[in-house]
């Protein structure tokens, strides 16, 4: 409908909690025969889309849907991934779940799905403001449960630094203005530093390094996501920081588990991308079965240290029943 | 005269022509093949609806891929055709949205276009930089400076009105699509029936030659770079135009594609040689190996094999049925 | 004359970085006249007609055209003040057909937008059959052979329909017969009123079309003289300052066969070659351009395959694949396309000389640098290097100088078969002696050489004896005994097309201005 | 055109030297003017700490383009180093990780580098295809290769006995700027005085007369791609070494830096020019850059814009202090 206000997904006022959806919406409902879904992801080099993958592919599986699960051939590659999107139209899947790598480049799926009657969710991190339906987390909070829990554990304040994803790009600016806004206003901290590090964990080493070398009396860095936060842990190691110097990334790769288990990292945001995927697919079925879900779903994330690590790193069935007792403890 | 030089003079009309032909019709060989194996792979992959998209979807490319070509013609290179587009894209759709009237914002892009094109043109030709690193050079800076003029952030919101007129179609075709065909149709003409073609090839070809018999070398080549941001900056248009957005990151790694296209289509990166009709061939190619394969679910690495491999097949290819080149 | 000149050069002088090119030039050219210019390599010949033709400006002085200075800041304004020219560097764009080249930065056009195509071919055409009708203007230029490429150049020139045209060595790569339509065409422009610079390293050519000349030297005139008053041993002595002693052939050759060639083939133009080459032989090879003389030096030097044939060298079956392998077995060769296939512009004389004995001078992978030095002096002081500059890049080097360097190449390879391929094209008569009296002191030294020439002169002042190619194939082989140009054009000359003679000197009978 | 000609035919004698010194010191002179800039600027610039980081962030991309130059004396270009560099990365990685001995986990790496420039060579040689277009296909080659390898992930868990070779120190001096010093003097040896280094100058700047003079063109651009793929490979083993962890996507858009530097230090893509001199300190001077604008705090777009910048002024510099390249 194109009186459809721009989508801010971390904002919107229509939206649900993930663990709220069989309370509000009863159990999955029954689908058309030969039910297909598409979808698109940014790059299949990081670990978290491959592992939203897997979240579709196991809901997939439970449901007998036939998933198919494409992405383009690195991150920034905006047209190959219309050219895909637009392909998964053309095969006539019956819904189509999308992470698009900006804003608006997969716009034009948007009206072809429209026009073939095509139910688009927009799943994570870009998000698309026509978006009748999203499924994801608050980018923006990745940063403040980061901030939140400097201003708890060092509460001494001190210098922080920055390193961020590849300019420009949306989870990037939220997860950082998220950090920066919450601890700036905390009062005792500061931001020494708010670098790029492109999604690199070689472009973080060497700016770590330099951070380090300029400011030995810092007590943390946050990078937007963990790949550049392993970067950075090499990095502290090599200054021999590491009891002073507090590491956070984002996203909760497996590395980045391994790593804070051997008390190396010292935490990263996890946005649980496998459950994120099934709750996505759910989402997403519900909508060919003809229910009239919420714009927003919104999933869980966590912020993971050594003391929490594994209550959330088991099966996935574990996960899911943490996460809910989460869910409805308020976190 | 003897045998040789009877040999070499014999049918020449034929011959230029015939060299000329040869080489496209290489590509389109390869196209052939290509559309064979995917029509055969791939159910539906003929439906008009997808051959269309197959188009659409090269329309982009082939349209910076045109004034790559003038450019690698004229001996040159233009890596920041991502960034000018960027650029040119929102500065355009800052405008638009601001409620300045369509074709005074659409001016507005084509002369950040041509304003990028000059200034790689002028420090290849006057200040005699080499092209390949003025325009790496100037990929970032104008990155940079789409960015900044934007925060980063992207610019939404574009006038429907503005969007219909990239965004249509006439005839069943996509408006993008007859567009380019019109720009490919100048550039053929361009360089095949005007003097300023006829410069780019001396000048690429023999560019010492080329200023001995007058040939304005370094108008010549501004004037390449110059239609080459143009042409980036049309394709941004278009793009906004579909996307109804304009990103400060748009365009990123365009200058590949649009090599590869040129290159596929025969142009020599040695300068002096190339061909219209060769590149719309070469970013097909791309469009339908990209389509072809997204059909097929390819993984994504798997594509990304393929596009390397593609890009190696076509230019043995055309080894083989060419000699050196 | 009392009319203003034509053409005026006063005071011209051109410095380059620490090289003075010209200095204080100063001689005039009527109208209708014919005007040679002279003088070794390096003299500053080219110098001047690019600063006549835009490409260069002048450091100082001025030129005048019909007694009015003119501004020639570049090649297009030179061309607007009537200026044509024929560059001594091959000015041409391979791609482009021979037409678009010869309108190359003035096409004619329809419309002030579309290139005339047709019309542009038509009058290439009326230009062209003056010298070779048989060029086709719709080729592309680069199908054509260099003499022919020569000869598009020309008419280039003709075009224009200029008041001065200026002649940079237009004959390097013709034929006498060539060179005789030339000339026509030639005192044809001078009957018009055209004024004609015309430099040549062929006196015999001055001699024959110019009425007057003007000799350089080191970069200032000599002197300026009316042809018909003047003796060519004269100009030559003025030209190289010094009296050139006429050298009379000398044979050295042995009855040892060194290299054996037999039923020599290649895939295109070499059919069925087979020849003997002595020790201290002196071998010439002389035949129309295209009758596969280049072709044929080439397979020797391994720079092509043969489809078939055997090449013994000493009675050993050698195998020809690549350019190493003739090296291997003692073959070099001295290209025809110096700037082509002959240096590396940017190295020194030093690296272009030991390019191909690298081997010999880092026996355990390093070179010896000392050791390179050594010889490169040595071969240099051999071949007569000028100036003495072993470290200076090779481009900046004159034609001949560059020559020297290539021959020097193969002395310090040690190589025993020298194949020299038009080995004094573009080289003045000093230098040409130089090359001349190397080539005898090789064949003294036991080398055995080939030398492929289309100047019928030198072939006849070098060679033993003289294989003459007709259509890819040896049409005759002729003792020193038999040796004329006559004798050798009768053989070149596929028969159907052999006319009357090779006669070299064409009269210019207006001779007036002079 | 002409001015320039004249320009370039300096003072005989001295001229060789000379001109070869002008141009590294136009370099040094570039360098020494950013970090007196930088060091105004940044309090703490100079600490001997610093230099170090700076040399050792410079030491990846150094190495890259030593190899990179030396391929573009020869006259073409390698595209491929970032994902050859990724792919031996990996494989190395998950030998160390499944435990085979160092030195043979290394020499795998080495070999897989040594391959991948075998085949750029190859092509470029044998087959005789565009290296840009070459080494632009197998850039996707490689990188799918090293993706599908891994599946994509990172192989982590490298030996600490493993990283300590490569991430050591030796009198103060981090033992990967060591290494790349000694290779850098290696190839100063091979390119000054030796026959290979006479005939990558050879053929770049004239292969026909270099293939007259009996040069070994193909093994000789052969070695040029494959020196490239081992110094990337060295790269590689350096970096996985400092950071404990193998990625598939490592290396991205190395190529472009690794160009900027051999570039920026003087060497001529149409070939025939370069020197190692020169190189290392064009790769010092864009880590002085990185180094400078992140001590500075300098916000993203701005150091893309600095990047984009220091190109364009360095070659700048360059052209007025040497004439045309
Ligand atoms: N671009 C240049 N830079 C430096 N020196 C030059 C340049 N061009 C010519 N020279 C020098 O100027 C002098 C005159 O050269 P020029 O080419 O005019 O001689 P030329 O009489 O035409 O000789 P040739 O008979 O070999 O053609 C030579 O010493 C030459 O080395
Ligand atoms: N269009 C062309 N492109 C490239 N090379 C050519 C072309 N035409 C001829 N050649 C080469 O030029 C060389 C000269 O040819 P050829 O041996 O037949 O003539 P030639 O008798 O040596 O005459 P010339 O006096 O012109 O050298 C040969 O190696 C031939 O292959
Ligand atoms: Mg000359
Ligand atoms: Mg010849």
């Amino acid at each position: 409908s194109a009186d459809l206000a721009p989508l801010n997904s971390d904002t919107e006022k229509d939206r649900i909690d993930w663990s709220q959806l069989e309370a509000k919406f009863g159990a999955f409902p029954k689908l058309p025969d030969g039910t297909r879904a598409g979808a698109v992801s940014k790059t299949l080099t990081n670990e978290y889309w491959r592992s939203l993958g897997e979240g579709y592919k196991s809901f997939g599986d439970r449901v007998a849907v036939p998933v198919v699960y494409q992405a383009a051939q690195s991150e920034g590659d905006q047209l190959g991934q219309l050219t895909i999107a637009e392909g998964l139209v053309t095969q006539g899947y019956n819904v189509l779940l999308v992470s698009p790598q900006t804003d608006s480049n997969l716009q034009p799926i948007m009206e072809q799905a429209k026009a073939a009657n095509v139910p688009v969710v927009n799943v994570n991190d870009a998000v698309i403001p026509q978006a009748e339906h999203y499924v994801g987390n608050v980018q923006r909070d990745n940063g403040v449960r980061v901030a939140r829990w400097f201003i708890k554990n060092r509460p001494d304040g001190g210098k922080v630094a920055i390193v961020e994803g590849q300019a420009g790009v949306y989870a990037a600016v939220q997860r950082t203005d998220g950090f920066k806004t919450t601890i700036t206003e905390a009062g005792k901290f500061e931001v020494v530093a708010s670098v790029p590090g492109n999604w690199d964990r070689q472009t973080s080493y060497d700016a770590a390094t330099n951070i380090l070398q300029q400011h030995p009396d810092l007590i943390g860095f946050y990078a937007n996501n963990d790949g550049m936060a392993l970067g950075i842990v090499e990095a502290v190691k090599a200054a021999g920081l590491q009891d002073k110097v507090a590491v956070f990334g984002t996203d909760g790769i497996s590395d980045a588990y391994a790593s804070i288990r051997a008390g190396e990292l010292t935490g990263t945001v996890d946005s649980f991308p496998v459950l994120t995927g099934e709750v996505a697919l759910e989402s997403a079925l519900r909508l060919v079965a003809g229910q009239k879900l919420p714009r927003v779903v919104a999933t869980p994330q966590a912020l993971i240290t050594r003391d929490n690590a594994d209550r959330y790193s088991g099966a996935g069935d574990a996960v899911r029943k943490a996460l809910l007792e989460d869910a409805a403890a308020g976190n | 005269m003897t045998d040789v030089t009877e040999h070499t003079a014999a049918r020449p009309r034929a011959d230029f022509l015939h060299r000329f032909s040869v080489r496209d019709a290489g590509t389109l060989i390869g196209l052939v093949v290509i559309l064979a194996v995917f029509g055969a792979l791939v159910p539906g992959f003929f439906a008009e609806r997808n051959l269309i998209n197959i188009l659409q979807q090269s329309s982009i490319n082939a349209c910076l891929a045109l004034g790559m070509t003038l450019v690698i013609i004229s001996g040159g290179i233009d890596l920041s055709v991502g960034p000018t587009a960027a650029l040119s894209a929102v500065i355009s759709a800052s405008m638009l949205v601001a409620g300045v009237p369509f074709p005074l914002a659409i001016a507005a892009g084509f002369a950040i276009g041509l304003v990028c094109g000059l200034l790689n043109g002028v420090l290849v030709a006057y200040v005699g930089l080499q092209p390949f690193i003025v325009t790496l050079g100037t990929l970032s800076t104008y990155r940079a400076l789409a960015l900044i003029y934007t925060g980063g952030n992207p610019v939404l919101g574009l006038p429907a009105g503005f969007r219909a007129i990239f965004n249509g179609s006439l005839f069943g075709l996509p408006l993008a699509v007859i567009i380019v065909a019109v720009v490919a149709l100048i550039a053929w003409v361009i360089l095949k029936k005007t003097p300023f073609g006829e410069y780019l090839l001396a000048v690429g070809g023999n560019e010492e030659a080329a200023y001995i018999a007058g040939v304005p070398i370094a108008r010549t080549k501004i004037a390449a770079y110059m239609i080459s941001g143009l042409l980036a900056a049309l394709a941004a248009q278009i793009l906004i135009g579909r996307l109804g957005a304009a990103e400060p990151i748009l365009g990123n790694l365009w200058e590949l594609d649009a090599i590869a296209a040129a290159a596929i289509g025969g142009a020599s990166l040695m300068g002096g040689k190339g061909s219209v009709v060769g590149t719309i061939l070469g970013a097909v190619i791309l469009g339908t190996m990209r389509n072809g394969l997204t059909l097929m679910n390819v993984q994504s690495f798997y594509q990304l094999l393929a596009t390397g491999l593609i890009i190696l097949a076509a230019m043995l290819i055309d080894r083989v049925t060419r000699g050196r080149g | 004359m009392s009319v203003i000149p034509r053409l005026q050069f006063e005071g011209i002088s051109k410095m380059f970085p620490a090289v003075r090119a010209l200095g204080d030039v100063s001689f005039s050219v009527g109208g209708g006249e014919i005007h040679g210019l002279l003088g070794e390599n390096g003299a500053g010949k080219s110098t001047l007609l690019r600063i006549l033709s835009g490409v260069y400006r002048p450091t100082a002085g001025r030129v005048l055209i019909d007694g009015r200075p003119v501004a020639l800041n570049n090649p297009v304004a030179a061309r607007a003040a009537g200026v044509a020219m024929i560059h001594q560097e091959l000015q041409q764009v391979p791609h482009l057909s021979v037409a678009q080249n010869m309108f190359l930065g003035h096409p004619l056009t329809r419309g002030g937008i579309f290139v005339a195509r047709r019309e542009q071919e038509r009058r290439a055409a009326e230009a062209l059959a003056a010298i070779d009708p048989t060029i086709d203007p719709a080729a592309p230029l680069g199908s054509l052979k260099v003499a022919q490429r020569q000869i598009v150049e020309i008419a280039r020139a003709l075009l224009d329909r200029a008041r001065i045209v200026a002649m940079d060595e237009p004959t390097s790569s013709l034929t006498p017969s060539e060179f005789e339509r030339l000339a026509e065409v030639i005192a044809g422009l001078a009957r018009d009123g055209v004024a004609v610079v015309y430099v040549s390293h062929k006196l015999d050519e001055v001699f024959g079309i110019c009425h007057r000349a003007t000799i350089m030297r080191d970069g200032v005139v000599v002197d300026s003289v009316n042809l018909a008053r003047v003796s060519e041993k004269a100009v030559v002595s003025m030209m190289v300052g010094r009296e050139l002693a006429q050298e009379q052939h000398r044979s050295h050759a042995s009855s040892e066969v060194r290299l054996s060639v037999r039923g020599l083939a290649s895939a295109t133009k070499v059919h069925d070659v087979s020849f003997d080459l002595h020790r201290g032989e002196v071998l010439g090879i002389a035949g129309l351009v295209g009758s596969g003389r280049t072709e044929l030096l080439r397979l020797l030097a391994g720079a092509d395959r043969a489809s078939s044939g055997t090449v013994e060298i000493d009675g050993r079956a050698i195998k020809l694949s690549n350019p190493r392998d003739a090296i291997a077995a003692g073959i070099g060769l001295v290209p025809e396309e110096r700037k082509r296939e002959g240096i590396v512009p940017l190295r020194s004389i030093s690296s272009n000389m030991a390019l191909a004995s690298m081997g010999v001078f880092a026996p355990r992978g390093v070179i010896d640098h000392t050791r390179l030095k050594r010889v490169a002096a040595e071969k240099m002081k051999r071949v007569n290097l000028r100036p003495f500059l072993l470290d200076r890049p090779i481009r900046l080097f004159s034609g001949g100088n560059q020559q020297k360097a290539i021959i020097g190449r193969w002395l310090a390879a040690g190589t025993r078969i020298l194949l020299f391929d038009e080995p004094t094209r573009g080289i003045d008569v000093g230098v040409k002696a130089e090359i001349y009296h190397l080539i005898e002191e090789l064949a003294a030294e036991g080398h055995s050489v080939v030398v492929v020439s289309s100047e019928l002169p030198e072939v006849i002042r070098l060679a033993d004896r003289v294989l003459v190619m007709r259509d890819g194939t040896v049409a005759a082989e002729l003792g020193r005994a038999d040796l004329s140009e006559q004798a050798i054009a009768a053989h070149a000359i596929p028969q159907s097309e052999a006319r009357a003679g090779t006669a070299r000197h064409v009269g210019v009978t207006d001779r007036t201005s002079g």
